[in-house]
């Protein structure tokens, strides 16, 4: 509120970081919550805009789950101004957040079916809130199988949760990555590679893969190539984004604002919007 | 209420008092041209000016705003900034009307964004109507925004002498019965203000060589047309046709620490879609890399989604960004040779032609 | 946080850039009470070999200066340089288009065999460069705006598109429509348009952005009056030490 | 300290690079050389072939100190060679942005670079603490000529819009009052800074020599004049040559110089000796509180001279906007025809006389040029002065003679970025 009483939509709520965990040597897990008290109240593949003040702003995928309430967690990567600020900050740090934004995946469509969920490098960070809401209604959804793609084994992440996803009996879980190492005693090859050694029911299935762009092009050839139909086939878009609030034109993709109409889209819109991939 | 009359010799005083009450904005002469900008004296306000180089948009969404300010420290404290003075903006021709009439949709719609709403709702606008074009840039008539239907406070026609003034607001209404000059318009005046609409409408040509409706889907037909790359090889990527533009309202936010590194402010300033990084996110990918893609995007904003948000033309055919172009790109040219290189009667006619031929 | 230790340097310039820090008057010992200056000839006694920031102004016109650029680089984490003669080569490089021998002797006469020199270069031309505050002289908000982001651990600000975009949203004038020629439309903003908001013509002093258009802008020069020969001028002035004044 | 050598590298807290280097045997001076080892960067090499239009800003990027001056002389040589006469307007402006550079470099020198010597500290940084209110007035005066440049020329330095018969931008009649306004304000902490110079103990040496600056019969002369001596005759500033003689020392990239004498002197002092009657009020209190009197020998006076003429800038520039004011602000037409010939232009900088010469061919292009540069001037005085001065302090310890040595080289406040842009003694 300003003094004279008006709200505005580019303030922060204050947030403390409570645990901050280094995963990978470029990737970060921040435990964080409101100090406002409420919940953030989220669906699965939302995201906020994280401040640093002094810094800037930047979204952020809500990598926790939204049923695990009181604290959220961040998975960011370190790749610029806002985003190595946040990897300088310790534990007790404050930082500001706006959302959450965007529409998340659509999960009550997804109830009783197969899932399919195709996450590459970073792209598990959002992809984990789904996983881990589903895991946690387990009943109320089918097969679940899960194709994660990483460059290297020293960039997986969240290892502990992929051991623990590995031990359950409901869970198919496929890791590959691009190049392996000495210690690497797993598959090799990009995330495509890992579609031969799983067969699915077209009809029953719905896919989420969520990734770099480059990824994109592949991984939806396989998809569709398995008979999934383009409604059914999720993917979460990354785009410059400033004000999280459809205004500020950077996230733009045709006539589509993605903080607000995305970040999450089914093939058959992004059928519509050449600019997308 | 019948039509008021202010006779020019009592201008001054209107805009006096005006004055006496809040900011006072309208076009003003700089270096042979005009701008928008604040008065201090009735006699630097120039009412006779054809068209400004920059739109008004600047008093809604200033070219840098501070949103949002801040204290670092142990106790981080953050508190938004809205700075929104008492104006009147004064001289407003129909085309910016229509255009502001088009960013109070944009920043009222899902999410009102008060930094620009208390700006616009604390502003005054007194709009004057063309009786000719301003240049030969000048395509409003074509857009269909030499008329405007509402958006306004008052709105004046210069019929000689005097004013004929219009009200579109209680408060328009309230400013025009409080002010001692303003006067019944007599029968004479009406008379002359019938001769100056009629005289008005045939000095303005169409320009378009189609009717606006009709424009959205000759873009959709013209996604691959070879001319955006051609566009692309003539672009400078200057930003300037965005940044003239009425209807364009796209921003970048930034932070800025004080010197001493324990306060600061976030601003919000004008973007640009023409500007090489404005779609460039981490890791360097850049979705719309290519000149002619960004050009691409400015029309088809212009032209195609906007309409599409807003249900509002989002070109309201002031001609500021053909008039600032240094490589002669112009939206009428654009559009025309679209329609005319296009498939014959657009998308819709297509469907029907093929239809026809049975396949 | 540790203060960090700076050092500002100069070579050969006309040092308008160092005077813009001078410039900055009580902003200046703000500054100051930020970061440790430990050497700076302009306006201090005393010198100090251990600094993680050098401030390098001036370009690169003698053998001997080589070396002692090489040195400041290998002793500063950070190398920043100082305004276009040290971004760009500046004003500097205009005598790069005359034979050196015939320089010489053109200023100094039959006393030429006492002075050596080479052509002008900018730093970067010599070692590596990781920020530069552009322009001639530099901006002093800008250059206050680089240094705190290097407190900060920032990218340093500076823009990547053209002055024309200062330009427009300042409401000017184009000097184009005043009969003038101008090099905005490919110089890198952040001087917030000066020459045009005072009347003049962008003479380029900033340097191209990193992906000029400048076929389309070389037209519309000439579509504007000038020749090949005057186009070359122009962009001679300062940013000689580039292809595109070649 | 008799015996051995000084080696002062690099004087710091002046623009540019400059070396002492002394060599003393039993007392006397073997050798004393003033070096100046700063990389030339041949300007007036540099200019032949681009257009006459371009010069004033080249030039200006010979120094960052008296870049207005530079504009200036560079803009009345071509100026002269066209055979352009600028209006009264371009005039009067031209000569208050010189009085701001004039006043933005002497507070400069006297506050920033010199008094540090009087107060014993190595830079001005320390006396934000031991004597901040001074350092504050003098930040003030300092910003308001920076302001008063920038409102004038678009920056501080490499001004922008002075060009070639005119002004691209004209300030606006309010922007003048306001910048009067701020003059006015400013007299008092002049007045204080008179008052804290007048307590300094400023070495006593003299040494008689010849000082050199323009003159006019209506006003202490700044923007232009005749060249006057105080060893009396003047000459016209295109027979420049006639009196001004430079010739190349092995130890320098800078020039040296002499007039009838061995070695002359320019700057404030040598302005305030030959035209201490047309100061302003103001500047003849200054002088009179400070002691300062025609003929003056002591070169460490010339800080004081400095002084008094920022009290004479301050004052004149409230009768050129009050000059302005009444004529009121016009856009003039600055169209020139061009044509070939030669022509000089001297102004005087912060640091003397500084002459420009240019030679244009018939489209107006730049054939040949020739710019003598006041510090280039003093270097043989300086050097001089130096010689005289050793003898007097040998007594005291190594340390003392080199503040000493240091201290007389700062008080000519040279421009040693300037003085290395040489001219060519072959005029083309
Ligand atoms: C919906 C959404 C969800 C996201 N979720 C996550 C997540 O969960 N975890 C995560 O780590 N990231 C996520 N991201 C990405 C994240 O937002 C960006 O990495 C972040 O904004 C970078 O901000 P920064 O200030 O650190 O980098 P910046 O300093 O803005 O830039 C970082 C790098 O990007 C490039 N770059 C940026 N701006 C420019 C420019 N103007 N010109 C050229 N290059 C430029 C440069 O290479 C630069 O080094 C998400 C993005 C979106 C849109
Ligand atoms: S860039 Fe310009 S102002 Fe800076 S030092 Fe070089 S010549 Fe001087
Ligand atoms: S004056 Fe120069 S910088 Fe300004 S808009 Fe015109 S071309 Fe661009
Ligand atoms: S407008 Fe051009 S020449 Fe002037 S300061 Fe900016 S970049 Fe330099």
């Amino acid at each position: 509120m300003t003094d004279q009483g008006i709200s505005s939509l580019y303030q922060p709520t204050l947030a403390e970081m409570v645990k901050i965990e280094q995963l990978t040597e470029k990737e970060k897990l921040f435990t964080l919550y409101l100090k406002d008290g409420r919940d953030l109240g989220h669906r699965a593949g939302q995201f906020v805009e994280v401040s640093v003040f002094g810094i800037g702003e930047a979204p952020i995928s809500v990598t926790s789950s939204p049923t695990r309430n009181g604290t959220f967690e961040l998975c960011v990567r370190q790749v610029g101004d806002v985003t190595r600020a946040l990897h300088r900050l310790e534990p007790g740090s404050i930082v500001g957040i706006r959302g959450p934004f965007g529409n998340g995946f659509p999960v009550e469509k997804m109830r009783g079916k197969d899932l399919l969920f195709a996450p590459g490098g970073l792209g598990l960070a959002p992809l984990r809130s789904l996983i881990q809401q589903v895991l946690d209604e387990r009943e109320s959804f089918g097969r679940v199988i899960i194709l994660y793609g990483a460059r290297n084994p020293s960039e997986l992440l969240f290892r502990d949760e992929l051991a623990h996803w590995e031990a359950r009996d409901d869970v198919e879980l496929y890791v590959t990555v691009d190049r392996g190492d000495e210690n690497w005693t797993g598959h090799v090859g990009v995330i495509t590679t890992l579609f031969p050694e799983i067969t699915i029911n077209p009809r029953n299935t719905i896919a989420v893969t969520v990734g770099p762009p480059v990824m994109y092009r592949f991984v939806l050839i396989e998809l569709l190539s398995k008979g999934i139909q383009d409604g059914n086939i999720f993917l979460s878009l990354e785009r410059r984004m400033k004000c999280g609030l459809g205004k500020c034109g950077h996230c733009q993709i045709n006539n589509v604002y993605v903080c607000q109409k995305g970040p999450v889209f089914s093939y058959a819109q992004l059928k519509e919007l050449p600019e997308a991939i | 209420m019948p039509l008021k009359v202010i006779d020019k010799k009592n201008m001054a005083s209107f805009v006096t008092s005006l004055m006496k009450e809040r900011e006072v904005v309208g076009p003003v002469a700089k270096d042979g041209k005009f701008v928008f900008s604040p008065i201090d004296d009735y006699s630097q306000l120039r009412l006779d000016c054809p068209i400004t180089l920059l739109p008004p948009k600047q008093f809604f969404l200033p070219h840098e705003e501070p949103i949002l300010k801040y204290k670092l420290g142990e106790a981080v404290r953050s508190e938004p900034v809205i700075e929104a003075p008492p104006r009147a903006i004064i001289g407003m021709h129909p085309c910016d009307i229509n255009a502001t009439w088009l960013l109070d949709l944009a920043f009222s719609t899902d999410n009102l964004d008060t930094n620009y709403m208390e700006k616009r709702k604390k502003a005054i606008i007194i709009g004057l109507d063309c009786n000719q074009p301003c240049d030969e840039h000048a395509f409003c008539k074509s857009m269909g925004t030499l008329t405007v239907e509402g958006g306004y406070d008052l709105f004046l026609t210069d019929i000689g002498d005097a004013y004929v003034v219009d009200y579109g607001s209680p408060t328009g209404m309230e400013l025009l019965a409080r002010h001692k000059g303003a006067r019944e318009a007599t029968g004479a005046d009406m008379a002359r203000f019938r001769a100056v609409q009629d005289a008005k409408w045939p000095k303005f040509t169409y320009k378009l060589e189609m009717s606006i409706s009709e424009l959205p889907n000759l873009l959709g037909i013209s996604y691959d047309s070879p001319l955006w790359e051609e566009l692309g090889k003539k672009c400078l990527a200057c930003g300037a046709c965005t940044l003239v533009c009425p209807t364009c309202y796209c921003f970048d936010i930034v932070d800025r620490l004080a010197l001493n590194l324990k306060e600061g402010q976030r601003l919000r300033r004008w973007d640009s879609c023409q500007l090489p990084e404005f779609a460039t996110v981490a890791g360097g990918e850049n979705f719309r890399k290519a000149r002619s893609s960004r050009q691409r995007h400015r029309f088809f904003r212009k032209g195609k989604y906007l309409t599409e948000m807003f249900g509002k033309v989002g070109c309201v055919g002031c001609g500021r960004c053909a008039r600032s172009c240094l490589v002669h790109i112009d939206p009428v040219e654009v559009y025309n040779t679209l329609k005319r290189t296009g498939i014959p009667g657009g998308w819709a006619q297509r469907e029907v032609a093929a239809y026809q031929q049975g396949s | 946080m540790m203060k960090p230790k700076i050092a500002i340097f100069d070579f050969g310039c006309c040092e308008g850039c160092q005077l813009q820090i001078v410039n900055l008057e009580e902003e200046l010992l703000d500054l100051i009470g930020l970061v440790d200056v430990v050497s700076w000839r302009e306006a201090m006694t005393g010198h100090s070999d251990d600094y993680d920031i050098a401030i390098v102004e001036g370009s690169i016109t003698r053998e001997a200066e080589m070396e002692r650029l090489k040195g400041i680089r290998q002793k500063a984490k950070v190398l920043v340089a100082l305004g276009a003669c040290a971004h760009i080569g500046g004003i500097n490089c205009l005598k790069n288009f005359f034979d050196m021998d015939e320089v010489l002797e053109y200023v100094y006469g039959k006393d030429a065999g006492h002075f050596d020199t080479i052509p002008a270069r900018p730093l970067s031309a010599v070692v590596p460069v990781d920020y530069a505050v552009p322009g001639c002289p530099i901006d002093r908000r800008e250059f206050l705006e680089v240094v705190k982001a290097l407190l900060l651990g920032k990218k340093p600000p500076i823009p990547n598109y053209p002055v024309c975009v200062e330009c427009r949203a300042k409401g000017n004038v184009c000097v184009f429509d005043k009969g003038m020629t101008c090099l905005g439309p490919v110089t890198r903003a952040g001087c917030g348009a000066i020459c045009p908001t005072y009347g003049n013509k962008c003479e380029g002093c900033r340097g191209l952005v990193d992906d000029p258009n400048l076929d389309s802008h070389k037209e519309v020069l000439q579509e504007h009056g000038l020749s090949v020969e005057q186009i070359l001028h122009s962009f001679r002035m300062f940013d000689g030490y580039m292809e595109v004044a070649r | 300290m008799r015996d051995g050598k000084i080696n002062v590298h690099y004087v710091t807290r002046v623009e540019g690079h400059g070396n002492i280097v002394v060599d003393l045997k039993d007392g006397a001076v073997k050798e004393l050389r003033w070096e100046i080892p700063e990389a030339p960067r041949f300007f007036e090499a540099m200019v032949r072939g681009r257009s006459y239009a371009d010069a004033p800003h080249i030039t200006s990027r010979i120094c960052g100190i008296c870049s207005i001056g530079h504009t200036i002389a560079s803009l009345q040589g071509i100026e002269a060679a066209l055979g352009v006469q600028p209006s009264e307007q371009t005039v009067l402006l031209r000569k208050l942005i010189l009085h701001a550079e004039t006043v933005q470099s002497h507070t400069l020198h006297v506050f920033y670079l010199a008094t540090p010597d009087f107060l014993g500290v190595n830079s001005v940084v320390p006396l934000a603490t031991t004597h901040r209110e001074d350092l504050l007035r003098a930040i003030r005066l300092h910003r308001l000529a920076n302001e008063w440049s920038d409102l004038l020329g678009g920056r501080t330095t490499h001004p922008i819009n002075l060009v070639v018969n005119g002004w691209t931008r004209l300030p606006a009649p309010d922007e003048l009052r306001g910048l009067r306004q701020r003059i006015t304000e400013a007299i008092p902490d002049l007045e204080a800074w008179v008052g804290i110079f007048k307590t300094l103990e400023i070495p006593n040496f003299q040494r008689e020599t010849e000082y050199l600056a323009l003159q006019r019969d209506d006003e202490y002369a700044f923007y232009n004049g005749v060249i006057a001596s105080t060893d009396g005759g003047t000459t016209p500033v295109p027979q420049y040559r006639e009196k001004i003689h430079e010739f190349v020392v092995p130890h320098s990239t800078a020039k040296h110089a002499r007039a009838a004498r061995e070695s002359f002197m320019v700057g404030a002092l040598a302005r305030f000796n030959n035209n201490y009657e047309k100061l302003s009020p103001l500047a003849r209190w200054a002088a009179e509180e400070m002691g300062l009197k025609p003929i003056c020998y002591n070169p460490f006076m010339n800080n004081v001279a400095q002084l008094v003429e920022v009290a004479h800038c301050l004052e004149d520039s409230m009768r050129l906007i009050n000059e302005l004011l009444a004529r009121g602000i016009k856009e003039e037409d600055r169209s020139v025809e061009v044509r070939g010939g030669t022509g000089v232009g001297a102004t005087e900088v912060p640091r003397g006389i500084l002459i420009h010469e240019y030679t244009l061919d018939d489209q107006g292009t730049i054939t040949g040029a020739n710019l003598i540069i006041p510090t280039n001037m003093n270097h043989n005085n300086i050097e001089r002065d130096l010689k005289a001065l050793v003898p007097a302090i040998v007594g005291q310890s190594q340390e003392e003679i080199t503040l000493a040595l240091e201290m007389l080289v700062r008080a000519y406040d040279p421009c040693i970025s300037c003085s290395t842009h040489l001219l060519n003694v072959r005029f083309a």
